[in-house]
């Protein structure tokens, strides 16, 4: 008989698993409950966005675009409309840009707090994810008055934003970021104090500077290492040079860093909002908001990099075009594909209910990740 | 035994049923009142507990079957019935049979014990707090074995979290324990409760609430809250140690569960909060001057809403931290038990000793 | 030493009062069969095909990203199993012979009932 | 600013990517060599690699390597070309970590081998999947998803 070692059990959490936030599958070995190694196997949610984009002209594919990250559609949506009007070679209207950062922001906010609620359901307390909620529902209702879908919005077009915001839309905004500090505040006294939350959270998957630089992490995961390193910042995009904002900034790196760093950079967005809001609502004869392209007539040429800092990181929309309808490739650079990879290396040597506490706080996002 | 006691002799007597008889159908009656009553309260607690959740996060809760929800539960129960029984390739046919009853059966058991009322006690025995204890340490075998035998490594991990965590909360809760039998006198549960009748200022709470909470805190690690509900954490082990079971055996766990919680707050009443007796010691029976056995039905009644509004009460609170809390580590609850809440009732029993003292003295 | 004991315990006390008044404020639920939320007209929902304002142009498929959901032949076919609803379709027909309608409960028994299909081969015309 | 790297490794191309972004084509030899020295040298300290993509350019791959310097601000591009048949070249996994599955992800969907890789296998796809879909001679083999109406 060939003896078994019995001390090592391996494991598979997930693709279905409630706290894998999606369909990653994770291989993990463990020693009682000690994790020794952790082997993620992603591609359960592979769509084939890059070889779809062969198949389909330049506008045929903006509607897809928004599937690739569903929490923060405007994101993708931006980076990849942003690639071709570089390569175009074409400058928005400045309202559209206003109204761009608008409801990036807005869908910041939505994506880190349904990832607030996540997280915390992931530890156990189910009160934050109705709360966390409730404030996302808002945001969605709006969204989906301006867009026509709450998730999927396939607003921005080619030249600027398919429709202007009604000013009843924007009031309802303003009333959502004025209230909204006060559900932060809310969140805050719930969670951030707590001791069984800091007990779960503080001194596990402790990611350093060298580490996160190493594997390419960005967003507010780096940022809870230390780095003030944001691209709204470091090389402003759209308006963010004529905002005023912070990049909250954490030392430690490990998991409560990175839940205080997306609480604060909620704060922020909401701070970007009212300062776009501002500038919405005083100038209201400003009307152009679109360019007004033939959609059919973009064939554009070259090789471009667009950026844009998504509610998980540098996301990069790579479009190598060779002047016909279709582009030739298109290589998406998605922050949660690097933040995935880090997993066996911040989470080894913790135990089996730590796992959860570390992925959760990188928030990790499947389709991102499989693309 | 009781008014109701003599009353039921009487009755048998008349109908001339042998002594032995009357006794052994005396407490299958008694069992077959609490084991009918407990499948109610525990149906009702489950649709409770949602309603409850929902209130807190700002939702309707269950609001389709019956009105407003309230069959909500039976609907549930009788789909369950109907759930195919799953026997997993892997399991130990044996345990995998045995484990539900082991969970399921010693809870239904130490419902005897519990002092409803003063005639409402199906078992009352000599030494009912250690006997309670000794078969609420059952369960957690039960756990194990379900673990084990479903050849699961999920529910494997959930079975041996159970054991562990059994073993460090029972010893804080035994020394809890020691205290109040110092301080009442008695290992009997009625006579327990009869050392705290008058006004609320002579609850065991009062000398010992530091015991109070140490005790709270364990039993939320016996029932298997959250903060402290390690062995089906879903978040990393989907379901633990129940997650192979289907159909009834998974009904039994799943009743067991809040069976146990609400046994275990009936236990905490009885034990700190008085039991049946009412706050202010006044019986509306005692004020109404009724007639001798109207009075006494009239009294038990009253006894037995006294202990349910102070169990409810006590649900209240436990359910209310599972609606504000998130779910610590298993290796840091295991600390906060033998490192604080073990030196912690030692400090409760020597507190408890010095006033057992002087109260002896004066 | 104290004080680390008793943050804590504040803290904790904290989230019961959170979850306490949240528990006070009024349901957000929204009962959807018997209630529904209103839309409004940029909603896109089942797209509504006008024959008549139709001039075959075949914009609307060259939009399409799902690129079987439309289809133009004899007859003009939207296959709602495999649209997106993306609205691409009604924003750039040149005539608004496609309009979208509020209606989002699409759920059927019958395939058939999910594919529009409208003639529009005018014969002698 | 890239003059010393013009000097050490041999550029056979140089282009610009828009927006403003300088590529350097090097032969795939050199691959190793230069993301090393870009990684290290004072003058660049490429600290980051952004991400890896390939392209199939009908007669060759195009392997770009995209890297950014948190130090000074910039971003550079790294390009390499490879035969068709049989590609394959070094890979950068050792030099900095996330290029792990950006190539695994390459070597999923182009089919090029990557040469000292620590773990190279299919990442996105299964492992029971045939060919390398984002070649453009790739064929799908079920009849029902090809985009073929037209």
């Amino acid at each position: 008989m060939n003896s078994v070692n019995t001390n090592i059990m391996e494991i598979n959490i997930g693709p279905q698993h409630p706290s894998t936030h999606g369909v990653l599958r994770l291989k993990v070995t463990l020693e009682g409950e000690k994790i020794l190694n952790i082997e993620p196997v992603i591609g359960y949610l592979h769509r084939g966005m890059e070889k779809m984009a062969e198949n389909r002209n330049y506008i045929q594919y903006l509607p897809v675009v928004d599937r690739i990250d569903y929490l923060s559609g405007f994101f993708c949506s931006y980076a990849y409309v942003n690639a071709v009007e570089l390569l175009m070679n074409i400058e928005i209207p400045i309202k559209a840009k206003y109204i761009r950062t608008l409801t990036m922001e807005m869908n910041r906010i939505m994506s880190h707090l349904l990832w607030l609620g996540c997280y915390l359901l992931d530890l156990g307390a189910t009160s934050p994810l109705f709360y966390a909620f409730i404030e996302r529902e808002k945001l969605m209702d709006i969204l989906e008055d301006l867009t026509g879908a709450r998730m999927m919005y396939n607003y921005y077009t080619f030249g600027g934003v398919k429709k202007d915001i009604p000013v009843d839309i924007l009031k309802r905004i303003y009333d959502f970021a004025k209230h909204f500090p006060s559900s932060v505040k809310e969140y805050e006294d719930l969670i951030s104090d707590n001791p069984i939350f800091t007990s779960r959270t503080m001194k596990t998957g402790i990611l350093a500077k060298e580490t996160a630089e190493q594997f390419s992490i960005t967003g507010a995961n780096l940022r809870a290492s230390g780095a003030a390193k944001d691209l709204r910042k470091d090389s402003p995009y759209l308006i963010y040079n004529l905002l005023d904002f912070n990049i909250p900034v954490k030392q430690t790196g490990d998991s409560y860093c990175r839940y205080i760093t997306r609480i604060n950079e909620m704060k922020e967005s909401n701070k970007i909002i009212l300062q776009c809001l501002d500038r919405l609502l005083t100038d209201e004869n400003d009307n152009e908001i679109n360019l007004k392209l033939n959609p059919l007539s973009i064939k554009p040429e070259g090789e471009v990099i667009s950026e844009v800092e998504s509610s998980r990181g540098l996301m990069q929309c790579i479009i190598s075009a060779d002047g016909s309808s279709n582009p030739l490739r298109i290589k998406w650079r998605t922050p949660s594909f690097y933040a995935a990879q880090l997993l066996n290396t911040i989470a080894k040597n913790h135990l089996l209910p730590d796992l959860m506490a570390v992925f959760g706080s990188l928030d990790i996002i499947m389709p991102e990740v499989d693309r | 035994m009781g008014l109701f006691y003599v009353i039921y002799l009487d009755f048998m007597r008349q109908i001339n049923i042998p002594d032995w008889l009357i006794i052994i159908l005396w407490h299958i009656i008694n069992f077959c009142f609490a084991a009918v009553l407990l499948i109610f309260i525990v149906l009702f607690l489950v649709l409770f507990e949602r309603k409850y959740l929902a209130f807190f996060t700002r939702r309707k809760g269950p609001n389709r079957v019956g009105l407003n929800g309230c069959l909500q539960t039976a609907a549930d129960g009788l789909k369950i019935l109907f759930k195919e029984n799953i026997l997993p390739s892997g399991a130990d046919k044996f345990l995998y049979f045995c484990a539900p009853l082991l969970v399921f059966s010693p809870i239904m058991a130490v419902y005897c014990l519990i002092p409803f009322a003063e005639d409402l006690t199906a078992y009352n025995s000599c030494c009912g707090v250690l006997l309670f204890m000794a078969i609420l340490s059952l369960p957690p075998l039960g756990v194990l074995f379900a673990g084990y035998s479903s050849g699961n490594k999920y529910s494997l991990i959930g079975g041996i979290r159970s054991c562990v965590q059994s073993i460090s909360s029972e010893i804080p809760v035994f020394i809890v324990l020691a205290g109040i039998v110092l301080l009442t006198g008695s290992m009997n549960l009625n006579e327990i409760t009869k050392a705290q009748s008058g006004i609320f200022l002579n609850w065991n709470i009062f000398p010992s609430i530091l015991g109070f909470i140490i005790f709270l805190i364990c039993s939320l690690i016996i029932m298997n809250r959250i903060p402290f509900d390690f062995p089906e954490a879903e978040s990393e082990l989907t379901a633990g140690y129940n997650s192979e079971y289907s159909g009834m055996k998974f009904a039994m766990f799943f009743l067991g569960e809040y069976a146990l919680t609400f046994i275990f707050s009936a236990f905490i009443a009885v034990l700190f909060l008085g039991g049946y007796n009412p706050p202010f010691g006044v019986y509306a029976a005692d004020l109404l001057n009724l007639p001798l056995i109207s009075g006494a039905i009239v009294k038990n009644i009253e006894q037995f809403f006294w202990l349910m509004i102070k169990t409810y009460i006590l649900i209240l609170i436990i359910m209310w931290f599972r609606a504000a809390y998130p779910r610590l580590r298993q290796s840091d609850a295991i600390e906060f038990c033998w490192y604080i809440l073990i030196p912690l009732s030692v400090f409760n029993l020597f507190i408890l000793c010095i006033i057992q003292f002087i109260r002896g003295c004066l | 030493m104290i004080m680390s004991f008793l943050n804590p315990l504040k803290a904790l006390l904290k989230g019961l009062a959170v979850v306490l008044k949240n528990a006070l404020k009024p349901d957000v639920t929204l009962e959807y069969p018997e209630k529904k939320k209103p839309l409004n007209e940029n909603f896109r929902g089942r797209i509504k095909y006008i024959k008549e304002n139709c001039i075959k142009c075949g914009l609307c498929k060259k939009v399409c990203p799902v690129k079987t959901a439309i289809m133009i032949g004899d007859d003009f076919v939207i296959d709602y199993t495999k649209c997106i609803f993306c609205g691409s379709c009604t924003e750039f027909c040149p005539k608004n012979a496609l309009i979208r309608t509020k209606e989002y409960e699409l759920a059927s028994k019958d395939k058939n009932n999910l594919i529009m299909k409208e003639n529009i081969n005018y014969g002698n015309n | 600013m890239f003059e010393d790297l013009k000097e050490k490794f041999d550029i056979i191309k140089e282009d610009i990517m828009v927006p403003d972004i300088k590529r350097f084509y090097v032969s795939a030899k050199n691959i190793t060599g230069v993301l090393n020295f870009l990684k290290l040298s004072p003058s660049y300290f490429f600290n980051r690699l952004d991400c890896i993509y390939a392209k199939d350019i009908k007669t060759e791959f195009e392997i770009t390597y995209i890297l950014h310097s948190d130090n000074y601000q910039n971003k550079a591009a790294i390009c390499t070309k490879l035969e068709y048949d049989n590609a394959r070249t070094e890979s950068v996994s050792g030099i900095y970590k996330n290029a792990n599955w950006d190539e695994r992800e390459i070597y999923d969907l182009f089919g090029i081998t990557f040469i000292n890789h620590p773990d190279l296998k299919r990442i996105l796809l299964p492992d029971s999947f045939k060919g390398h879909p984002l070649r453009k001679n790739y064929k799908m083999e079920d009849e029902r998803l090809r985009w073929n109406y037209e």
